[in-house]
């Protein structure tokens, strides 16, 4: 029953896709409008609120002062975590994160570990001993498709607005504090596959319906800092490299965008 | 002596209320009040899972209570502590006598409530926007719950208490009721507080919950008119 | 099937109460039999077995040394658990504590903490270093009702009797054992609303079909330490006061059933 | 050389034993052993949860054996380690042979045993109170399950070690038997034993249930009469 | 410049395939790769459990890949951490596209990947192994799927890194093809690559597949012959 | 159904024992052929494949450093894990070790550490304050019946053949290696009764019929150093001591291939 009912606004969504069009008249490479409210909490070292479309998350950086991994002595760590809160979806269930919250995290956290986002040297207090642990923490509100988009956006914006305490060379905390130190904005690009489409930025009904997705996680110079297929289907090489295309050239708007809430909000 | 943020004792801090905020929950709403900020949704009626958890002859009430990670000063770990937990529990106590359970057996409501930011009161936050959850996702009840605290502070029976004042405080009384009877359906007290001064606060709290109640109405009024 | 032998039976007790009785021949403001046996166990610290009725349980007081929260470095930490063995009613069901575990343990523990009856300063063996943790362990052995009220009573008696080792200067163990500094008696009094009566120490069939419940715990100088509203339902600004008047009242004398039972096993 | 308490190599410590002694239970017992306390309780025959547990052939057994946080010296974590996880298997296994497990198919029987103290001995303790619980409940049994451990300690081989023969003892062998068949249903065996000195301490266990067996037939006259 | 182990810039490590390694589960198989040692099995198609998990449309698929705690450097605690569960996402849905999963509605299919040592690119030769191991449980398939990675070295575009090349590399492109209709049904990708280099990347790792895949077959036939 | 199935199986393999008979032809005390592979694998300190038949079982050693229990300051510490994965068995299952698994990592667990295999006060690099901790990890790829004594042989075997990095006296790491002090081969051996036959080293079709089980510990010496009736069922006096001496004569033959395998694999 269920089945069949999904089967039947699949076919509507592919037949749609199929001459070209999105059920809320969109074109294939068009994002939803996209807010993007920085600073949004104030016990949070750092945060974003985001909006594509109805989807909306939040995302807080928190810090604590750990002991560094043995065999990189003097850098910080960052650690990315995904809430799917029941109140996101009738969908989502309460307890530990299942395999789409992960997901959803390590695909956001690769973007940014992989840009060399953060200059983790920098989060070193006492090489061998003490370092920041930054924790990205990603709360979902709505569901309603593309939560890849809205949290990497939300993460990263979090992160670029972050403050953070200056510890003095014993390894004590001063009351000084300065930026996070980010110097990049990753920013990933999600696209379903739909039949013989490829569309972006896919809200919930499309992605009930998708085929396969993919994730291109690109930089300010134009670099790929990260890729993930995700569920089943699959993609042709050719596909893959317009997906790439359509990563670069909407990443940089939505980069832009960041760049513009950041500037108002300060 | 005047309280750490200049409020009259009977004052409250500034409450925000929204309605419907979120589109897949049945229904939803936003609560700011002093510089807590607490989204609330509800879901149902709907089928009971697991099964063996339905009444025959009432509605159950699911509520989860949760702090984000980033929403205190330290970082908080994701998941329920003991006090979510015994919070989602007396929440759950604190609405169920305000809706009709009794008209939809065999079935369930889920309510969330998502603290994103906690300065004390976050039970009494959750519990005035769970209510205006319930009544967006159209759940049919007797009465909206509305909810405050009174504390003692400084030697004084004082409303609502901010952070400072909930840290150094000498007792906190969270309370909710039903404004149209003044039915209490939350109570929960710690500090130490005489007979009387017990009184004092709970007819305090009690007046909160009515300015709370009021605020509730023109909340529902923005969105639903009437 | 359940659900309608549990409303003939509430039937019956509601009507019961409207006449001003309870099936049991107990006054609405009478507790069942209370029996208390400090020093119980030979491997605590402190303990205490006690009887309300049939309701059967002990509770454990055990030490550790730990390091003390950073905003309270020189005061020690107690922490209280409650166990519902799966012995205790075919209700209960092995795994970590449900919330009706964790509401019961919070609710002693606040009456415990709110009335200030530790002296945790005197817990602290090195400041911001070195402090006690105080294990309050509730084991339930019988489930016939108002498990707060047993559990209260037994907590604090095990407390008031617990030996304490000394630690010298340099936070290291000597073998002496003073009492631990336990200066109040708090006592939790639960009444349960059915229809429109207030009955003290609610029966294990009176829990079953009460509309709500009330505790409120009292010191000996006649404070309130501690209320909690229970379950569903609701009470009448008349009726919680009614509740701490009672409290108050029948608290005294539960404490100085305490106080008998431990000069008695001394 | 004398042992720790002063005892025989062939003595038992101090027993003793209470059948029926919760309400709620559908069967319980107490069993103090020198230093440990122990409860037992049994519920069922009761429906399988979950169901496909469920054998059509024979009632299953459900064995929780459970040391309380302040049953030990430094207290213990709650909640199962993989050592009680171990001991309820072997205790499961104990009892079964002795029940008419085959007159309940579909059905689930629940032990539950509780340290509230542990002074070495427990499992023992533990299978003998719940034989008494079983008793209790009126599950039907082909005989009763008695529990003792010998073992070696000082180069000899004694019965019943004490918590300090137990720590620094060469040997340990806790049996349970059906006294009437003499049918091992518990054992374990831990240290270093010759051939011979297996064979010495099952005797020597074997006996010492055997006294068991009598104290708890006795328990249950003092209960049942008869 | 050389790499690390003396491979041109197009050579996969030496790769062993056995096909059919295990008695109880429906299909198994071996594959090293390199200093790799990854088991594969499946169990399937088989009943739903728990039952609201089945689709009327489909086989569901189950996938756990799993790394024991002696597989890498430092001991890893075992059960399932983080990476784990997302490899075992990604691989699912890496295999299902070759699955004739509609023609076993309400049905699950279990893989496992166990991988017994770890060397860089455990993820590609799980997905290999697994494969076999589907064929060898008689699951018709459209394809087999063939995994391997390219990645960057030294600036430069190279097969099939190695541990030294992963650790110090400059990017890891790990993909699954069905070599037949060069359908892409794995990607995954971290590091820093132009978009000429994602393209190039791409290349080189499916003629790596293609490669695999002819390992596939060939370990197949000794199997199966034919 | 299952249980009828079952039935018939048992009924079969009942009378077969009756008549002195096994289902593959092996006599009552007769093992499976075994195969000891030690040094199996690269990164495990060490490590060893064992089949018994077609059950086939992987035992790793891994090292890390600690702090001792407080009660054995300088000993060392060995802690065995058994994982049922899912791929060895349709009745495993994922998530944390059930009872089957704890029981056989204690059984293989306690006949090492009760015949003092291991010389743990070697393990002692700082006293009271660093030992080496050594992890027995034990990874079932094939349940065909008799994991206990496929297990037991594997870990012994692992633990014999591994290396241990040597520690200077300030408790550093060196560059040297030595073997880790392993003094003894305790050897278990399984036996199931079905019926009123003793049967060694039970394939899976016997393992699932079984009325009871018993498992003998014995060392080179001739001592019996564990013992562990499993599953229901019982065993009378003389059946356990006609254990206790086929798993002498047994356990002795097993030690010798162990034996003979690690010195072919030098």
């Amino acid at each position: 029953m269920l089945e069949s009912i999904a089967n039947i606004k699949r076919q509507y969504i592919v037949d749609l896709a199929a001459e070209g069009k999105r059920a809320d008249g969109r074109n294939f490479d068009q994002y939803r409008d996209i807010k993007i409210i920085p600073n949004y909490l104030l016990k949070a070292e750092g945060s974003a609120y985001v909006e594509i479309g109805d989807t909306k998350v939040i995302v807080g950086v928190k810090y604590d002062v750990g002991t560094p991994f043995p065999d990189i002595p003097n850098q910080g760590v960052m650690t990315t975590s995904a809430e799917f809160a029941p109140m996101a979806s009738p969908d989502f269930e309460a307890g530990p994160p299942g395999e789409d919250a992960i997901e959803l995290a390590r695909v956001v956290d690769r973007g940014i570990r992989e840009s060399n986002a953060i200059d983790t040297d920098k989060l070193c207090i006492i090489p061998g001993e003490k370092v920041m642990i930054v924790f990205v923490d990603i709360q979902i509100l709505d569901q309603d498709g593309n939560l890849i988009d809205a949290c990497g956006i939300a993460a990263i914006t979090a992160l670029l607005t972050a403050k953070m305490r200056v510890y003095d060379e014993e390894g004590n905390p001063t009351e000084e504090f300065v930026p996070l130190p980010v110097n990049k904005t990753p920013v990933p690009c999600t696209m379903a596959k739909i039949g013989n489409s490829i569309i972006l930025d896919p809200q919930m009904d499309e992605e009930m319906v998708l085929d396969s997705r993919i994730t291109v996680t690109t930089d300010e110079e134009g670099n790929v800092v990260a890729m993930q297929k995700g569920m089943a289907g699959s993609f042709k090489l050719e596909e893959i490299m317009e997906a790439v295309a359509i990563s670069k050239r909407e990443g940089q708007k939505n980069r832009e965008k960041i760049q513009k809430a950041i500037s108002e909000s300060e | 002596m005047e309280r750490c943020d200049g409020r009259k004792n009977d004052e409250l801090r500034d409450v925000h209320m929204e309605v419907g905020v979120l589109k897949r929950a049945d229904g939803s709403s936003y609560v700011e009040w002093g510089n807590n900020k607490v989204f609330a949704s509800v879901y149902g009626p709907k089928e009971v899972i697991p099964r063996f958890l339905a009444r025959n002859d009432k509605a159950i009430l699911r509520c989860k209570y949760n702090m984000t990670p980033f929403s205190v000063e330290d970082r908080k770990r994701p998941g329920p502590d003991r006090r979510s937990i015994e919070i989602g529990k007396v929440t759950s106590g604190a609405l169920e006598p305000a809706i009709l359970v009794e008209d939809y057996p065999n079935s369930m409501i889920e309510i969330a409530i998502e603290i994103m930011q906690a300065d004390a009161g976050t039970r009494c936050a959750g519990i005035t926007a769970a209510t205006l959850a319930l009544v967006d996702a159209g759940i049919p009840m007797r009465d909206l719950v509305a909810s405050c605290a009174a504390g003692k502070s400084n030697d004084e029976i004082v409303l609502d208490l901010c952070k400072e004042e909930d840290n150094s405080g000498q007792a906190d009384v969270p309370i909710a009721i039903m404004p149209r009877s003044d039915d209490v359906t939350l109570l929960q007290m710690d500090g130490i507080l005489t007979e009387d001064e017990v009184e004092e606060a709970l007819k305090l709290a009690m007046s909160g919950c009515k300015t709370i109640y009021e605020m509730q109405k023109k909340a529902l009024k923005v969105k639903y008119g009437g």
